[in-house]
């Protein structure tokens, strides 16, 4: 579950990482509210950041810089209601804008291969990871987190001489470093990314020059499977962002993803259920939607995923495709009658269940009259076909 | 032989009284395997599967009582890293975890205890294995094999009964076929069954079975290369089609950055001498014309 | 460092483990007021208990039960001010008087043999466990913990159903036995012992009979190489249940132990200084103390060492033995010679003094008139014979 | 030869820039130890020593910048517990931590670790290994030493000091002295170094020296009875007045409930084929009698 920028700032300064201040503002006047206090108290200027869980918002023009409270006023008016990849701007966060000295990348990612927490670092901060690994590999330094240790100050140390903070910053870097792992660990994150790290030039009350480290921007994404244990952080979930075909698809514990094709598939295993995709791609069709309704699915649940297929007006056949083994046939048969029966609109759909009760559920099926395949690549032309016939016929 | 479950199998099935654990415990003892205990805390003393298992409190006993060697566990995700941990201290040196929903940061942990105490973890969120006419551990439905001289490796479910029930409908049948599952973190990976593949004198030929994500198709083929050279490989990437950056299911499938993604893996594959197949229906005829008889 | 009872309690409560309430009385009428408030609230008696650092206090009479307010301020009134094992009663603890069902043993200890902690359950609680184990060692059972994951729940199940507690109080158990290990690996305890853990039977508000399981004593010994990192332990030393020399050896970091000899010993490293006390007790003599000014001592830790030993009016002679490593022997010598110049009593002196700047302290030993000796063999000697001649003249 | 530190010794000191440290590691030097590099974090550039030893941020550093096969560390002991795992994870195979005070429990977990990377660990609050004419690594004085065969193991630093005189005096001199340290947890047993001086063609007698608590010794004779059955062995065990339940300045010295007493380690090692002294100065006089000239 990725989260909001706000929320992953939060959980950082709660593990004792500095994170500058911030106001989340849900509409113009909220921003221009939070944009004179921190004028008032010595900003030169406010950042005005839209809050979506989309990279790129800065290049979609989501991030912008308010040097007056009307100005932030302006300018968040001007990002909320904002569409970015798809989302609509809801939220703004409105903060003290940084003079920024130096930028660093700092990122602790679950690493499959290794089977290891690894923290990654970089001095050439502000910009996407990935493009920085691809350009220059070498420029990105890894220290491999103990299991249990978690990382050690000493391979703190070495990340912090690797990006040059050796100096003055070099035991708040390593506190900075540690905590990256502590707050995956305490809040069971697979990535913590600290990008920008900045070194950032602060004026004191006293009008004295100072510098120091902080986290100007911060992405979260958690363990979906521990969730369970951490429910206060499970009350993060942005509902509002989300799109309400993916809240129906968690409630009903579906693996849902939605797509740009016109066969709607109904899977059993995500393995299967990508593979049933490409066979529809193989067959000449593009696939609606991915969709694992996982094993041991019951009626009820099938009839949930029927439905969120439905609700996709684009789509023009359906597919299902289920390998019995947990799952039982015969109980996809019936969720499928049931679900047919409630149906608002008619769409072809073509079946192909095989393994535990597929004979009971052939004979469901058969009676309720539904077009069947034998194999799965023979499904995927049936369904790639019909689909065809109905958009040809509208 | 075969690799991992075989006729030398003395299964502990954990958690042999909930409902999972004792659909699959008797799924199992019908197919063949030898259930030779099952554990629940608190359950001791009494039996299972119509009073041929006894249960026992702690997996120690089970060892103890009935010289379990290999243990399945079913327990809810809750207790899993524990129950896995209790199988290897108390001497079970092949685990295999059905569970679903272990986060992932518990399984970091309890491999590296796994990989210290010596021991062999498939899964978690896996389907378990099957030596077909010997023994099957875990979910996958029996009915699909067909005893043969093929491996199978696999991190997905239902996709590997596909491949698997293609080739028993097309005559070639299995020597081991494993689930290892698709959680971020596993305890065994391809490329580690095709090391225990390499070393089996009943495996002739090998079928990898992989999706996007990660880099572990791409690893096990570069190890094939060199170590299965001879071997007929067969493999199948599922996910072609999957955009970058969404993840299709289970957490096993996400692309991003360029890597992980189907024409990598089928490159790195197809580089490694394997037969790469386009469909799972594909698999036989691409196992015939590797030269399986 | 050990801590009492009270204490004791009070990390284990902290640690979620269920331990029935206490009041630390330090007066027979404030023993009677906790009496009379557990009293009226339901208990049919209540233990008083001395609180002491010395284990045996209910053999010596410090622990007894009472079932009127009266009762527990006569009690309390005659444990207060006892003396056991040397040490003054100034305190006891009252509760409510558990109704015993059965008792056990749970310890945790630092074993360095394993380098683990290792948990210890027996069926047999209430009594020392040292008695078990010379008695019945199969008895006692056993687990290690995991240096980073601590007792895991399997084992804490397996000591469970060892013992006998496999039934209702199965998750009771496993919470408790875990939480050993978290005490002590919270607040690095090298031992952490409750003993009885007992079920006890309860009446509630409705009258109905209950069983739980219930810390009846408790006993923590924490380490002091990790007192620095946690001050708020280091507050609960009980300066004054102490032996005032015990104090003042810490104040300045010396290790010191009062024996019942006659020979005064002063010798830097814990190996030596034992041997030093060997070879007294082999010359005949017996040594009055263990005494370790530890590496470096510089002249002021060795005055104050000369204090610790003189203050004990049994000393009738005093063995220096000093082998020179970080420690410069000059600078010994150096503070012998002070010391002997405030010294308030006359007490023959040997000095033996080898190794770093050995050459210079003899110089200054030779000026200063004081009793030299090559070896440790010579010193010890010539300590037990001057100690006989003040002791003849006595 | 000898062990654990030699003329292949590459030492790096860990701390060098502290009191202790650049104290210690001058003394090392002048001993004639290949003292190659030191360490103190945000101090990289600089060198200790009149210039002659380079100072580097980390040990990563120092390893690959003069090939450092060997560290000693001086540094207080809220950091001394990650210096040791630096060195470990810098690629150090053999490291003293000198440093004293460092609570029990996190050598736990230290100890753990520097085992699974198969790295040997000496101390902590030891006063480290001297191979006479060789090297001396920690805190003995070099003066007291003299070149030989005799293998030297103990849990104290002066009273080690004190046997070793006795020894040189006598005209004994010694392959490799090693302070093991008293602490409750340490990287190193009796145990551990006589599996070493077992196998060192230079070392011909041992002298082990042990104190009261604990049963380190007991094993270590256990062992020896086996192992060691034909060379001369000479012991002494501090504490034969140390009374019961009392810590006697450091937490090895402690004895409970009968185990750990001196009787008991006195008849181990007598069982085992050690002639035990009655005091430090006797050492020689034994060695001699088990047949050392």
């Amino acid at each position: 579950m990725k989260i909001q920028e706000a929320d992953a700032k939060l959980l950082l300064r709660a593990q004792g990482l500095p994170v500058p201040p911030w106001t989340v503002a849900r509409s113009a006047s909220e921003a221009r509210t939070a944009a004179a206090t921190y004028l008032a108290h010595g900003a030169s200027a406010v950042v005005v950041k839209a809050q979506v869980l989309v990279g790129g918002r800065g290049k979609a023009g989501g991030v912008k810089l308010a040097r007056t409270a009307d100005d932030a006023e302006s300018v968040a008016s001007a990002i909320l209601g904002m569409s970015i990849k798809g989302i609509t701007v809801r939220k703004v966060l409105v903060g003290p804008a940084a003079e920024i000295v130096q930028e660093f990348y700092l990122g602790a990612i679950l690493d499959r291969a290794s089977r290891r927490i690894v923290v990654m670092a970089s001095a050439e901060g502000g910009v996407e990871i990935e493009e920085v690994a691809k350009r220059d590999p070498g420029a990105i330094h890894r220290e491999t987190a103990h299991p249990f240790l978690g990382l050690a100050d000493w391979q703190a140390r070495r990340l912090a001489f690797a990006v040059g903070l050796g100096g003055v910053h070099l035991r708040t870097f390593v506190a900075i470093a540690k905590g990256l792992v502590t707050t995956m660990t305490t809040y069971d994150a697979d990535l913590v990314e600290i990008n920008p790290l900045a070194i950032v030039r602060e004026t004191d009350a006293d009008g004295n020059s100072l510098v120091k480290l902080l986290a100007l921007d911060a992405k979260i994404t958690l363990d979906d499977s521990a969730l369970p244990r951490h429910p206060d952080l499970e009350a993060l979930r942005d509902l509002g962002e989300e799109d309400p075909a993916d809240v129906e698809a968690r409630t009903h514990d579906l693996s849902f993803i939605r797509l740009d094709g016109t066969i709607g598939c109904m899977v059993n295993g995500a393995g299967l259920a990508m593979t049933t995709m490409d066979l529809v791609k193989r067959a000449g069709g593009e696939p609606a939607n991915f969709l694992d309704i996982g094993g041991g699915a019951r009626a009820d649940k099938v009839a949930a995923a029927m439905r969120l297929i439905l609700e996709d007006r684009k789509v023009q056949a359906i597919l299902v495709n289920i390998f019995g083994g947990i799952t039982r046939g015969d109980e996809v048969a019936k969720g499928l009658i049931e679900a047919r029966s409630q149906q608002h609109r008619e769409v072809p759909m073509v079946v192909r269940i095989v393994g535990t009760n597929a004979d009971e559920a052939q004979r469901l099926l058969r009676e309720a009259r539904f077009e069947t395949a034998a194999t799965l690549d023979e499904a995927a032309e049936k369904a790639v076909a019909a689909a065809r016939a109905v958009g040809g016929a509208a | 032989m075969s690799i991992l479950v075989g006729r030398d199998t003395r299964l502990v099935v954990q958690g042999i009284t909930g409902r999972e654990g004792e659909f699959h415990a008797r799924q199992m003892q019908e197919y063949g395997t030898n259930v030779v205990a099952g554990t629940t805390p608190g359950k001791g003393g009494r039996t299972a599967l119509d009073g041929t298992v006894p249960v026992f409190d702690t997996v120690t006993d089970a060892v103890r009582e009935t010289g379990a060697n290999v243990s399945v566990i079913y327990v809810p995700s809750a207790g899993a890293p524990d129950a896995i941990l209790e199988a290897v201290g108390s001497g079970i040196r092949t685990v295999f975890c059905i569970t679903e929903g272990i986060p992932a940061l518990d399984m970091l942990k309890v491999v590296e205890i796994v990989a210290a105490a010596g021991a062999r973890l498939v899964g978690p969120n896996c389907p378990g294995a099957t030596s077909p006419g010997r023994a099957k551990v875990g979910i996958i439905p029996g009915s699909i094999h067909r005893e043969g001289r093929v491996g199978v490796v696999s991190r997905s479910g239902t996709l590997t009964y596909e491949a698997v029930q293609a080739m028993t409908d097309a005559g070639i049948g299995q020597s081991t076929c494993i689930g290892i599952g698709g959680d971020p973190i596993v305890g065994t990976t391809h490329l580690d069954v095709l090391r225990l593949f390499a070393e089996d004198p009943e495996t002739d030929a090998i079928v990898l079975i992989g999706e996007i994500g990660g880099s572990a198709e791409e690893e096990a083929a570069g190890w094939a290369a060199t170590h299965l050279a001879d071997v007929p490989k067969v493999a199948f990437i599922a996910g072609r089609t999957a955009p970058e950056g969404k993840r299709m299911g289970h957490a096993g499938a996400i692309i991003s950055g360029g890597s992980g993604t189907a024409a990598a893996k089928v490159a790195a594959l197809e580089a490694a001498g394997f037969l790469v197949a386009d469909s799972p229906t594909e698999i036989p005829t691409l196992l015939r014309r590797a030269g399986v008889h």
